[in-house]
């Protein structure tokens, strides 16, 4: 038995972050990826903020629904604000708390908090942690709060790791003998292209 | 009145969300498989975007400006979800094409970015032009990309149940164009077409890219 | 329309409201960092690159040491005098001139260098530096693959057609990120220079003149001309190699016109000169200023000083 | 510019308003536009269910046990709801998944266990690819005429659509699950009727 809950979060846990890759086979997150992949310093703080931010966003939306929308009745049709609004909230709290308690891993990671706020990657997945199948991943139950944390941790690693790895390639873009007209983001396109063909590849994986 | 044309112009051409701003970049790529989803799309964005715009612009100076972000974000999420409910009770088949992309609307870089960047500090009448120009800018790219993707890859362009253009039925599309790495690949050449047009036109210009940053100077 | 329901979304979504907003006011109060108004201020003049050159990690902790007075009001020098006039207009001081600065390139060979051995690699100067030293046979000099003009931010570096980056005084900020980037540059082939009427030595090498003579028919060879037609003693032959001194150098060309292998040259010139040759419309072009004419010119001027 | 101050109880007031301002709006809305919602779902429901069973004249949804019973034997598959076509067969809602999410469909069985038809409600698949489940004439009329009770046999004779593997698997899945459906729960309830 409990061998068998470990497999199955194991396979959650791959299931978001390889093979239902947010970043590239869902296309959500697409602007810090192409945003803050130019070099891998700032795609490393950018990744690691968005685990953090990610975790605490599905997790506080997870606790407003089901101790408030959902009760009530009234969340197929305010979702949309009442999560935007409680992860705008929070991300601007976490970076006051961050400037005043840890100064120093706010300059490490805070300059990339507001971006954050505008990350579909982060209301896909907070949405999608409390009301699965919104998002078309054929989760055909609802995720109690364990469950709900590998998930949301998966695919924040997903596309941490997804964004890194382009970070990686775009460096290495840089000195290659790319036909001017190409240069920079239309180049990086094309290789996210490339890239996102080899995920593709992963579709089918253990039966995801 | 020349004022606001300028301002309406800046979202077809100069500042264009798309292929200039690079921002939004998203919802284009997902649902531009489709002409008919993108036309969709496209009529939601310039509605939420113009409708947020105005409201954001005539409340600017009630709004304390440590709130803005929470208060911009709870406005643009209700029309989305106007447009959302809209959409599902009278064009099933399009709201089910679209799915997640229309809550996604509300994080869309162009509208937030927009409200804080131009209409928090604009009068009405320019918010509104500044939101139909970009609203519209948006809209002609993402259905370009459809009307080609839809086009090469299934060989026909169909509109609420209607062909409005068919290759016989024997042609094969090439099936990348309609998956993901297709429209990476895809909209990479177009931006390097639209980079093209630039240069010719004004010699080589210094290439701007601006990324969805929503300056937080508030906290 | 059922009434209940209105009243539920009201209250579900104010108490969401309400717990956002409360959090938010609570923590500008709590978590409230004494933060200097004019910070804010100076940061939103500042040109939010976020390019590193003044020394700080962002624009943010630049706009902090600023007003901290740890860092000079000039320190931007990406956006060089318009922002620092507008700093000093919300510092409350006086403003102060920023003298330009400039990267510029200590080296002349290019094509005409000798080379060790036929490179066919990945076209970086990393990458040749990595494989036996370079394919130069000059240990000082510019291997012209480019990454300098790669990596500036602001597109101001150009390689031309002698295989040398050239640098337009107009867009160069100083921000040294092409220092940093060329496997050269911190050993003195890049440098920086104020742009007002500099002269450039193209050559930063200090070995001996016979075994520099035998890598590059460039460089400087050492013979004192320069030092002792310069009115305002700001050239020197150091260590075998004219070195300026800008505090003293008046931009008046002469050192230009008597320099015999023309290592010598105006830092402005180079990047008209190019653009010319490029071109191939002659010396037509605005501003262009032949060699030989530059000797003269200056001469008529340098006694107005 | 002039511009309000942000004192703690300026900030709660100005995002407390504009909650409460948008949710009257949204609830509106939602009144407005559930009637209709419902409507087009219960449409599109009943247009899959008729074809499915051509013989059938009137549906009724099977209760919750059923549900549950039906739910265990499907598997992964979802399962959405049953619907008892008199003495035609029942109507199985199944929602397998293909290449682009779940795809909610009919699975008609008569009363002899044959599989009358099977319709796909809604799907998302790649258009011009996954959607040839859909536009290939001969794809979904091959489930016609399956033995129901012996789904395992059946689906060794299916044929999948070229390009479109993920989303011809995805519908077969759904056929299946519908088999053992009926296997395992309908075939134990007496000729139609709801027990």
């Amino acid at each position: 038995m409990m061998g068998e809950t470990l497999r199955n979060l194991a396979l959650l846990f791959i299931g978001a972050a390889l093979v239902n890759n947010i970043l590239l086979t869902r296309f959500i997150g697409l602007c810090p990826f192409f945003g803050v992949s130019g070099a891998m310093e700032t795609s490393v703080g950018m990744a690691g903020a968005v685990v953090f931010v990610m975790t605490l966003a599905s997790s506080a939306t997870w606790v407003f629904w089901n101790a408030l929308l959902s009760p009530l009745g009234v969340g197929d049709f305010l979702y949309i604000p009442a999560f935007i609004l409680v992860i705008a909230a929070l991300v601007q709290f976490v970076e006051m708390y961050l400037r005043k308690a840890i100064p120093t891993l706010y300059r490490a990671m805070g300059i990339y908090l507001p971006l954050i706020t505008t990350n579909c990657a982060v209301l896909a997945t907070a949405t999608e942690a409390v009301k699965p199948g919104f998002f078309k991943m054929n989760i055909a139950y609802s995720f109690g709060f364990f469950e709900m944390l590998v998930y949301t941790v998966g695919v924040a690693v997903g596309f941490g790791f997804a964004l890194i790895t382009f970070a990686a390639l775009r460096e290495r873009l840089e000195v290659a003998p790319v036909p001017g007209i190409l240069k920079g983001s239309p180049m990086a396109f094309v290789t996210a292209g490339l890239l996102s063909l080899g995920y593709v590849g992963l579709s089918g994986m253990f039966g995801l | 009145m020349s004022e606001w044309l300028a301002t309406f112009r800046r979202g077809l051409s100069i500042e264009n969300p798309l292929t200039i701003l690079m921002i939004g970049l998203c919802a284009t790529l997902a649902v531009s498989t489709k002409f008919e989803g993108a036309f969709f799309m496209g009529l939601a964005v310039i509605f939420v975007l113009t409708m947020s715009s105005v409201i954001v612009s005539s409340l600017r100076k009630l709004i304390p400006e440590k709130v803005r972000i929470p208060v911009f974000i709870v406005v643009i999420a209700s029309f989305v979800t106007i447009v959302d409910l809209s959409m599902h009770a009278f064009i099933p088949g399009v709201y089910n094409f679209l799915g997640v992309w229309i809550p996604l609307i509300v994080v869309n870089c162009i509208i937030l970015g927009r409200a804080e960047a131009f209409a928090y500090h604009n009068p009405v009448r320019l918010a509104i032009a500044d939101g139909l120009g970009m609203g519209i800018g948006f809209s002609m790219v993402i259905m370009l990309l459809a009307t080609i993707r839809e086009f090469v890859g299934s060989g026909e362009i169909v509109f609420l149940g209607q062909k409005l253009v068919a290759l016989p039925s024997a042609y094969q599309g090439p099936g990348i164009m309609l998956l993901f790495p297709g429209a990476f690949i895809l909209f990479g050449f177009m931006i390097a077409g639209a980079r093209w047009v630039t240069w010719r036109r004004e010699g080589r210009v210094v290439e701007t890219s601006q990324h969805c940053t929503i300056e937080e100077g508030a906290s | 329309m059922e009434f209940e329901l209105v009243i539920k979304a009201i209250v579900a979504l104010s108490a969401i409201g309400l717990v956002a907003s409360a959090m938010l006011a609570a923590a500008s109060r709590r978590f409230h960092v004494e933060v200097d108004p004019r910070v804010e201020n100076v940061l939103s003049a500042l040109p939010g690159a976020n390019c590193g050159a003044c020394g700080n990690p962002s624009c943010f902790g630049a706009a902090e040491a600023i007003v901290e007075e740890k860092i000079p009001i000039t320190s931007c020098t990406a956006g060089g005098q318009t922002v620092a006039d507008e700093v000093a207009g919300i510092m409350g001081v006086e403003p102060c001139a920023v003298a330009a600065i400039v990267s510029m390139r200590h080296c002349g060979g290019g094509r005409a260098a000798s080379k060790a051995y036929d490179y066919s690699g990945l076209l970086s100067c990393i990458a040749v530096a990595r494989l036996a030293g370079g394919d130069l046979t000059c240990p000082y000099g510019c291997f012209g693959y480019g990454d300098c003009a790669r990596a500036c931010p602001f597109s101001a570096i150009t390689m031309d057609d002698r295989n040398l980056p050239v640098v337009d005084l107009e867009k160069c900020t100083g921000c040294e990120v092409c220092v940093a980037e060329c496997p050269r540059g911190q050993a003195g082939l890049l440098a920086m220079a104020p742009a007002e009427g500099a002269v450039a030595v193209r050559c930063n090498s200090h070995d001996k003149a016979k075994a520099r003579k035998a890598y590059c028919p460039m460089c400087c060879i050492a013979c004192k001309k320069c030092e002792k037609v310069c009115p305002a003693d700001a050239i020197h032959v150091i260590d075998l190699l004219a070195i300026v001194d800008y505090e003293k150098c008046t931009g008046c060309g002469q050192c230009v016109a008597v320099c015999p292998p023309e290592c010598i040259d105006l830092a402005g010139r180079d990047a008209i000169e190019s653009a010319v040759r490029l071109d191939g419309r002659g010396p037509k072009v605005d501003g262009f200023v032949p060699r030989e004419v530059v000797a003269e010119e200056s001469t008529e001027e340098a006694p107005a000083e | 510019m002039s511009r309000m101050a942000s004192t703690p109880a300026r900030m709660v007031l100005a995002v407390v308003v504009t909650c409460t301002a948008s949710a009257a709006a949204l609830t509106f809305t939602y009144e407005v536009t559930k009637d209709r919602i419902a409507e087009q779902e219960r449409l599109a429901r009943e247009k899959a269910l008729n074809e499915a069973l051509p013989e059938a004249t009137e549906f009724t949804e099977m209760d919750e046990n059923m549900l549950v019973s039906a739910r265990e034997s499907a598997g992964e598959t979802r399962v959405d709801a049953i619907f008892d076509a008199g003495g035609a067969g029942w109507g199985v809602l199944v929602a397998p998944r293909g290449y682009g999410g779940p795809m909610p469909m009919v699975v008609g069985v008569d009363s002899d266990g044959k599989v009358t038809g099977v319709m796909i409600i809604t799907q998302n698949e790649t258009p011009g690819l996954g959607t040839k489940i859909v536009t290939d004439e001969s794809f979904l009329p091959q489930f016609r005429g399956w033995d129901a009770s012996d789904v395992d046999t059946a689906v060794k004779a299916f044929d999948a659509i070229s390009g479109a593997t993920k989303s011809s698997g995805g519908v077969r899945k759904g056929v299946v699950a519908a088999g053992h459906i009926y296997e395992e729960v309908l075939s134990q309830t007496e000729g139609g009727s709801v027990p």
